[in-house]
């Protein structure tokens, strides 16, 4: 019997206006994985949550057919919902942080569930929960249940979070975008723990963007595009050969699984940039405990670290945001740390910012000309030039002129994220700061983004300090590599040496926990190179 | 609330002499067949509370009314202004009458247990003239005080510089009333702060306070030495009393009205005839003796100098209407600064000889030079609307502000200045800031004339003398009746003053001051003081 | 032990310049503050205001007067109100239990109310939200006094079910505290249905449904307790609002306190007692502030010291 | 529709405020003119609201009265903003000292309830309207000042004054062109919304005797005037209240508009 049956489910949103989910057919087996994948607003979560009878107040749900656990759900009240939710199907979702009542123990959380049904008896239910933690290996399990979210480790809560879902021993998981919140090696032992319920019989619907994850779990991939199912079939065949042409797309995008383009020789000449004993330090912590490297004309050096590492600290005193405690930073050979400001202000045009987050880089009273001319004036552009450069840079970063008079508000994430590239090159930059520039963006916009900063990379020659936590990113971009932690640069060199033969433990386990698909598809880039 | 809302709002002092024929109104008087009761309470609402509650102390009419339960005077004055013996037997005045010697009773016995004997009272007015206490009123009842002292143990003599007839009145006042001397050495705190520091000889002992609530008395059961006409001897008929201190007038009323309190006083004149078709409830009222409500006029003040400007100020008012409006027909317009009730000095001549005349006044105003008007409508002369500046401690009466509103038709701007803010008043009035100063001031005596025209009386030098007025002939008049002994002699002075201050348009009567008292029914013999309050002593409440 | 050191002095800190502005301010004050004394009873001779300027420390420089105040600020004693002409403690100790006992009423009925009526209304259905959100912005934008005002005319006045003034019962504590309460309940509902309605929209609310948790449970098990997070914020407005509204409430109700006592020291400028009225409320404030502070750790364990260690 | 309720309060709040610029539109009487034949009448078809204790008619002070209330209330908003803006500004942009004494001050002054700062304010300036209008404004202004500085602070670190400095742009420019606009926005929304608590304040201010001084038409100076004879005439104490209440529901709703517009709530 499966486990979930639904046969034409859909889904509208606000009294019918939105239609979420159209046609959707699925159906999902004990001891497989279905995954559900497409970028945000596809309707995957929508359908998901329809399989719990909480896809909203606001919600109008119909199907041809949907059964769960054997059981009709069509006409369904609230009551008879409830007897299905923890006890058929669990829901394990994103961030267990807020995914779990920060205000109460997680003992408490997963008991609720065990009452909730009453499949354990009162006087069992202390004992019931230490089992459970034990099982999705949470160590000291009695003293960890009765502490709180905040005070358990990425990795620790994710489990707990589990442990909550499956309480109630339901056949049916559904896991939301379970790790996305986690650092990619507390990632992979999460995706173990799912493998093994798994194999244990219980029937996963995995949702996630990520294509690794998916490779890694599912048996089965389902893929979404504006509410629809655009292409199913077994998890090989759709990644190896997909059929729909947006599945297509979706593969392509994902960083790290195209090809790396050929580089050309290292590049020569004296450094634009030396960092010399830089250390940085916020009251008792140190930010930055003594970070040396240099940066010479068109070369990319690309900085990866966890978040909290001490990157973006590194990255503010090269920008000459941030005064080093120790230690100095050399810009084309004249002195740019420990400077006065005036000084320096002259200078800045040479160094630039491309930031993380390009809606609050740019002022939002601001509209696209203003922002870009302010850099253009900055630079001593006269007045009467500054529009006609400003579209020359919106078309370089591949902007139509007919957006000059629209607001940050107005502007879609990449829009906005190229407007900010248009205003760092206005003034005519040698080197430039890349901090995270693509990952507040979608996967498929995050391509272009790369794909832009590269081809100006090579077209003016710039140098460039690119900052990710993503290996795969780091990999098709940076020419060099730094890997920092706890403020310690721990390894760098040539991006192929790092990544082939990582000699600091820590970079290792980084690059383990890369999913095997990001990894093996880079082989064939690499003997093509 | 300071002390000097005494000066500026209608304060009542108690009065001396006999208020005319006015009868003496008393609630549930001896024709009713009810017997009284000697037990029960009875719950009295005011309208304002005293900042300090000794009376030696205290300008505030109220501190003296809600002491007198507690304190007995020398004297006493019945509703009817005669004075007869209390704590004093007898008294002699010397010829020159600047002496007086009283022989006290010798079984009077303070609350405290202290027996009463002459040097008990000059303790009293050794702590009402020493400068640490700051009086702000009683030592000023004393006038030209020289000295007290004691005569036998049971006689004492106070001694004046100059001929000071009023002064037996004031002997009679709860502002001049008898403290056990223990308790006079207490301090200021503990005599201010009412409860147990209040001591004296009266039927009432001082019970818990509680300030912006209420404060209690219990009955003094060894009391016996009430005076003749008090009507009732020995131990006051109620077991206690409790005074609740509501300033808002409407839920004063309505405390009366909803029976939470049996009697309340400062009735409002436009909810009496609310309270009279109550079958419930009974009202008193009763004129009271001394100076009217009035405006006195700042003859050294730039606007009022001009004497055509005063009678056009006169003149303009329509008295009889607004008060008739005001005050529901109940109080009488007033003509003289006098009113009628003050005994020999009252001069009824006046009486209709200066009537409303706003054509007169225009044509006055026109004279002075008050032609142009301006967008509102008010006269002006070189561009400088007509205002008249009036402060007013506390807030503006109605009756103040229909005084405004009238005096707008004739173009003049009253401007009412009104604030609790004693600095601020009390430097304006000190300073001459003002142009004309609204108050009334009660006292059964004409002398009460001299504190408001006498030259030396100004704001700044101790008196009332608002209008400023510095006039010789004025000045010996009131000295001549000062001194006379004569009543007759004394009226025909008084009379004098009163035609000079209306012909020359100093002051602008307005009414005389009435109090409303509202009562359960069920409260019987309680009647109203020479100064119109409640006298609590003989009153009873019938038991449900 | 430091952190409790660290609050003491941070909340001295904070009445001392509370008291401080109130001193600066009243120097300000223009006029002789002998007339707030004696009042402008004429009464009082020229050498007599000298003598008062001395009693009270008048004619010291302003530095001297300053240290003075400070000093008898430290040891709780107030100086001698102008008016009353006894110790300031002891005219906010007598007037400080009618107000408290309005405050304290009001501090029950309101989060009372407030829980109530947010939780009836945190529902699916929308109506009952609309209608509780009409009704709130009524009484927001109801000026206490006039609420006040219509309540006695109402309840008093023309039904007479409860007193008009103060009889020290229960019974005229009614109106009052309805008064002052009701203003707060409906701010306060906003703030928790709000945050209820946020909180029924977080991941973990969507969790403890999908563990077959009834929504009523949902609702009192977890949001109810997040509500109270934003709630408790508005504790500082809530402690003003309570002082500032004892002041019109006593004074609509005739009732004795904190409020009249304020409000006739401002009228007569009796400035020991402002002074001292000032003192008390900024150590009410700290005071609060700190049981907050309290409150807030006993509500979410995030905001407990001892536990904030990161456990591996 | 959607925004009925707005609809309505903003119409609403357009004829208040025609009330308060051209009284003599609606009423044709004089809002101090006595008749002390004519006191204390119900409403009836001459005096739409009856009339008080003066024989004055109830409808045109109340009328006249939107005059009053209204500039007390904006007047102290504005007041208040422009003390906020210059005390919080100062603040975030002066060094850590001057931030700290400033703001040690403004915690100074919220320990203490608005009332009581208002009072301590009517206390310097004397009563009357200038006087309260002062004391509301003073009354606001810490809170203001410290929305203020937490959104300078906000600005100054955001991503766009970084870039700003990134490009060489001279501080005080930057100041200029995004710091000081960038607070300036968020906070003309929060007056929007505390306009109501102000005129509110200012007509308790009035209503305790501290501000507009009888027999000025102010809506909270009405109030306390009828309360001595409330069981007499109820309409001398309801109608002025009334408007009151009706006019800080309008500006409310009005506010609360601007201020879900301006943060994007309606922006699908």
């Amino acid at each position: 019997m499966s486990l979930v049956e639904a046969v034409d489910l859909n889904v509208w949103f606000a009294g019918g206006r939105v239609h979420a989910v159209r046609d959707a057919s699925l159906r999902l087996e004990p001891g497989r994985c279905l995954a559900l994948v497409g970028e945000s607003g596809s309707g995957k979560s929508a359908l998901a949550r329809s399989l719990l009878g909480l896809a909203g107040p606001t919600a109008t749900v119909t199907a041809g057919e949907l059964r769960i656990a054997g059981q009709d759900t069509r006409g369904f009240g609230p009551r008879d919902w409830r007897k299905v939710r923890g006890r058929h199907v669990g829901l394990v979702s994103q961030d267990a942080l807020v995914a779990l009542d920060p205000l109460r123990p997680i003992g408490a959380e997963i008991t609720e569930s065990l009452l909730a049904h009453r499949t354990v008896p009162r006087n069992k239910v202390g004992e019931r929960v230490v089992d459970l933690l034990t099982r999705v290996g949470v160590p000291e399990p009695e003293e960890r249940a009765r502490q709180y979210v905040h005070q358990l480790s990425g990795g620790l809560r994710q489990r707990a979070l589990i442990a909550s879902a499956i309480a109630a021993e339901p056949g049916i998981l559904i896991a939301d975008e379970p790790t996305t919140a986690l650092d990619a090696a507390v990632q992979a032992r999460v995706l173990a723990l799912l493998d093994e319920l798994k194999e244990q019989g219980t029937g996963l619907l995995l949702i996630s963007h990520d294509l690794a994850v998916v490779e890694a779990l599912a048996d089965e991939v389902a893929v979404m595009r504006h509410g629809v199912i655009v292409e199913t079939g077994p998890t090989d065949r759709v990644l190896d050969d997909p059929r729909h042409e947006y599945t297509r797309e979706l593969l392509a995008a994902v960083p790290g699984t195209r090809p790396r383009p050929p580089r050309g020789p290292l590049a020569k000449g004296d450094p634009l940039l030396t960092v010399t004993g830089v250390v940085k330090r916020f009251g008792a912590r140190t930010a930055v405990a003594g970070a040396d490297f240099t940066l010479r004309p068109g070369e990319t050096l690309g900085l990866v670290g966890e978040s909290g590492s001490g990157k973006t600290t590194l990255a503010r005193v090269v920008l000459g945001m941030a005064a080093p405690d120790e230690g100095t930073v050399l810009l084309d050979g004249a002195p740019w740390s420990g400077v006065p400001e005036r000084a320096r202000r002259s200078r800045r045009r040479t160094i630039q910012l491309i930031p993380q987050d390009p809606l609050s880089a740019v002022d939002p009273r601001w509209p696209v000309s203003r922002v870009v001319g302010e850099a253009l004036a900055a630079t001593g552009v006269p007045r009467a030039e500054r529009t006609a450069r400003t579209v020359l840079l919106l078309e370089r970063v591949g902007l139509t002129p007919d957006l000059l008079d629209r607001r940050p508000a107005a502007l879609s994430g990449g829009q906005r994220q190229r407007v900010a590239i248009a205003r760092a090159l206005a003034p005519q930059p040698k080197l430039l700061v890349c901090d995270e520039p693509v990952s507040a963006l979608d996967v498929s916009v995050q391509a272009q983004v790369l794909d832009l900063l590269r081809r100006l990379q090579e077209e003016l020659g710039l140098a460039t300090l690119f900052i990710s936590h993503d290996l795969a990113v780091v990999r098709e971009v940076c020419d060099r590599v730094m890997v920092m932690k706890d403020g310690v640069v721990v390894e760098s060199g040539p991006v192929e040496d790092v990544f082939a033969g990582p000699a600091h433990p820590y970079t290792k386990a980084l690059l383990d926990a890369v999913p095997r698909r990001a990894r093996t598809a880079h082989e064939p880039a690499q003997e093509r190179l | 609330m300071p002390p000097s809302r005494a000066v500026l709002a209608a304060a009542l002092l108690i009065a001396l002499a006999a208020c005319g024929t006015e009868n003496t109104p008393a609630v549930g008087g001896a024709g009713e067949a009810a017997k009284p009761v000697t037990s029960g309470s009875l719950t009295h609402a005011v309208d304002e509370e005293p900042d300090c509650w000794d009376p030696h102390v205290s300008a505030q009419d109220v501190t003296s009314f809600l002491q007198r339960p507690v304190y007995d005077s020398l004297v006493y004055q019945t509703p009817d202004g005669a004075l007869e013996p209390w704590l004093a037997t007898k008294w002699e005045v010397s010829p020159d009458s600047k002496a007086y010697t009283f022989t006290l009773r010798e079984d009077v016995v303070f609350h405290d247990g202290a027996k009463l004997d002459a040097e008990a009272v000059k303790a009293n007015f050794d702590h009402i003239t020493a400068k640490e206490t700051n009086s702000q009123y009683a030592a000023g009842l004393l006038g030209p005080y020289k000295g007290v002292s004691v005569v036998a143990p049971n006689q004492v003599k106070i001694e004046f510089t100059r001929p000071y007839v009023p002064f037996l009145q004031a002997a009679s006042t709860t502002a001049l009333g008898i403290a056990s001397p223990a308790s006079l050495k207490a301090g200021s705190d503990v005599l201010c702060a009412a409860g147990a520091g209040s001591v004296g000889s009266g039927p009432f002992t001082s019970g818990a306070y509680v300030r912006g609530q209420e404060r209690t008395y219990a009955k003094n059961a060894a009391y016996n030495w009430a005076p003749k006409d008090a009507g009732h001897a020995g131990p006051a008929r109620l077991d206690s009393v409790k005074v609740r201190f509501i300033s808002e007038d409407a839920t004063r009323v309505g405390a009366l009205s909803s029976g939470q309190v049996d009697t309340a006083s400062k009735i409002p004149a436009n909810q009496l005839g609310v309270l009279k078709a109550n079958p419930e409830l009974q009202v008193l009222d009763k004129q009271v003796p001394g100076a009217v409500n009035a405006f006195y006029l700042n003859t050294k003040g730039a606007l009022f100098s001009d004497v055509k400007v005063r009678q056009a100020f006169q003149r303009a008012i329509d008295v009889d209407t607004l008060v008739k409006s005001v005050f529901q027909g109940i109080y009488p317009r007033a003509w003289s600064p006098l009113s009628p009730t003050t005994p020999s000095s009252y001069d009824a001549s006046l009486e209709n000889t200066w009537p409303t005349d706003t054509a007169l006044a225009g044509k006055l105003l026109d004279e002075a030079g008050w032609t142009g008007r301006d967008s509102e409508g008010y006269r002006t002369k070189d561009g400088k609307r007509l205002t008249v500046v009036a402060p007013i401690y506390g807030e503006a009466s109605t009756f103040s502000q229909a005084v405004q509103g009238d005096l707008k038709k004739s173009g003049i701007y009253l401007d009412l200045l009104a604030s609790t803010d004693a600095i601020e008043i009390g430097g304006r009035l000190d300073e001459g800031r003002y142009d004309v100063v609204e108050l009334s001031w009660a006292r059964g005596d004409g002398d009460i004339l001299s504190h408001f025209f006498f030259s030396d009386q100004t704001s700044k030098n101790s008196g009332h003398n608002f209008a400023q007025v510095t006039d010789p002939g004025v000045d010996k008049w009131l000295t001549a009746a000062q001194t006379a002994q004569e009543p007759a002699q004394r009226a025909a002075e008084y009379a004098q003053v009163q035609k000079w201050a209306i012909e020359n348009a100093v002051v602008v009567p307005t009414y005389v001051d009435t109090q409303n008292l509202g009562a359960s029914k069920k409260v019987h013999d309680l009647r109203l003081s020479i100064s119109a309050h409640p006298e609590f002593y003989a009153a009873w409440v019938e038991s449900p | 032990m430091r952190g409790v050191l660290a609050r003491l002095v941070s909340a001295a800190l904070v009445v001392w310049a509370a008291a401080t502005c109130a001193f600066l301010v009243l120097q300000l004050i223009p006029g002789d503050p002998v007339y707030a004394i004696v009042g402008s009873d004429a009464l009082v001779s020229e050498e007599q205001h000298e003598r008062i300027r001395e009693e009270y420390g008048l004619d010291q420089p302003l530095v001297a007067q300053y240290l003075n105040y400070v000093v008898r600020l430290a040891t709780f004693r107030f100086g001698e109100s102008y008016q009353l002409q006894q110790p300031v403690s002891t005219v906010l100790a007598d007037q400080l239990w009618p107000t408290v006992q309005l405050a304290l009423a009001a501090t029950v009925l309101a989060p009372l109310l407030a829980v109530l009526v947010a939780v009836a209304t945190s529902g699916r259905a929308a109506w009952p939200r609309r209608v509780a959100a009409a009704v709130e912005l009524v009484v927001v934008s109801t000026p206490s006094f006039w609420l006040g005002i219509m309540l006695l005319t109402i309840f008093s006045f023309r039904l007479g079910w409860l007193p008009v003034a103060e009889t020290g019962g229960v019974a005229s504590l009614v109106l009052p505290t309805i008064t002052l309460a009701l203003p707060i309940a409906a701010v306060l509902t906003q703030v928790m249905r709000e945050g209820l309605l946020s909180a029924l929209d977080q991941p973990f609310a969507v969790t403890a449904r999908a563990r077959g948790v009834p929504e009523t449970a949902v609702r009192y098990r977890h949001a109810l307790r997040h509500s109270a997070i934003p709630a408790l914020t508005m504790a500082g407005w809530f402690t003003g609002t309570l002082l500032g509204g004892a002041v019109i409430v006593e004074n609509v109700f005739a009732r004795p306190g904190i409020g009249r006592i304020t409000l006739q020291a401002v009228g007569d400028r009796d400035l020991p007692v402002v002074q001292g009225v000032v003192a008390l409320s900024a150590v009410v404030f700290v005071a609060v502030a700190a049981l907050i502070d309290v409150l807030y750790a006993v509500v979410d364990p995030r905001l407990r010291r001892r536990t904030g260690v990161q456990a591996i | 529709m959607k925004h009925t309720g707005t609809v309505i309060a903003a119409l609403l709040l357009g004829l208040i405020l025609a009330a308060a610029a051209f009284p003599g539109l609606l009423t044709g009487g004089d809002p101090t003119a006595t008749d002390p034949l004519a006191t204390l009448l119900p409403p009836d078809a001459a005096h739409f609201f009856g009339t008080d204790q003066l024989g004055r008619d109830v409808f045109t002070r109340v009328v006249y009265g939107a005059r009053h209330s209204l500039a007390i209330g904006a007047a102290a908003t504005v007041g208040g903003l422009l003390i906020a803006v210059v005390w919080g500004l100062l603040a975030a942009l002066s060094g850590r000292f001057g931030d700290a004494v400033l703001m040690r001050v403004a915690d100074a002054l919220l320990a203490l309830p608005g009332l009581l700062l208002a009072l301590l304010v009517v206390l310097i300036t004397g009563k009357g309207v200038i006087g309260a209008t002062l004391a509301v404004a003073v009354g606001i202004a810490p809170g203001f000042a410290r929305v203020v500085r937490a959104q300078a602070l906000v600005v100054r670190r955001s991503g766009y004054v970084e870039a700003a400095i990134g490009l060489g742009v001279p501080r005080p420019l930057v100041t200029l062109r995004h710091v000081l606009p960038n607070t300036f926005g968020p906070l003309l929304v929060l007056a929007s919304v505390t306009l109501g608590i102000s005129i509110s304040t200012g007509a308790a201010l009035s209503y305790l005797g501290l501000g507009a001084q009888p027999p000025t038409p102010e809506w909270g100076a009405m109030l306390t005037e009828s309360q001595g004879f409330l069981h007499l005439a109820w309409w001398a104490a309801l109608f002025p209240g009334l408007m009151l209440v009706l006019t800080v529901i309008a500006v409310t709703v009005v506010g609360r508009h601007a201020q879900n517009r301006s943060e994007g709530r309606y922006a699908s």
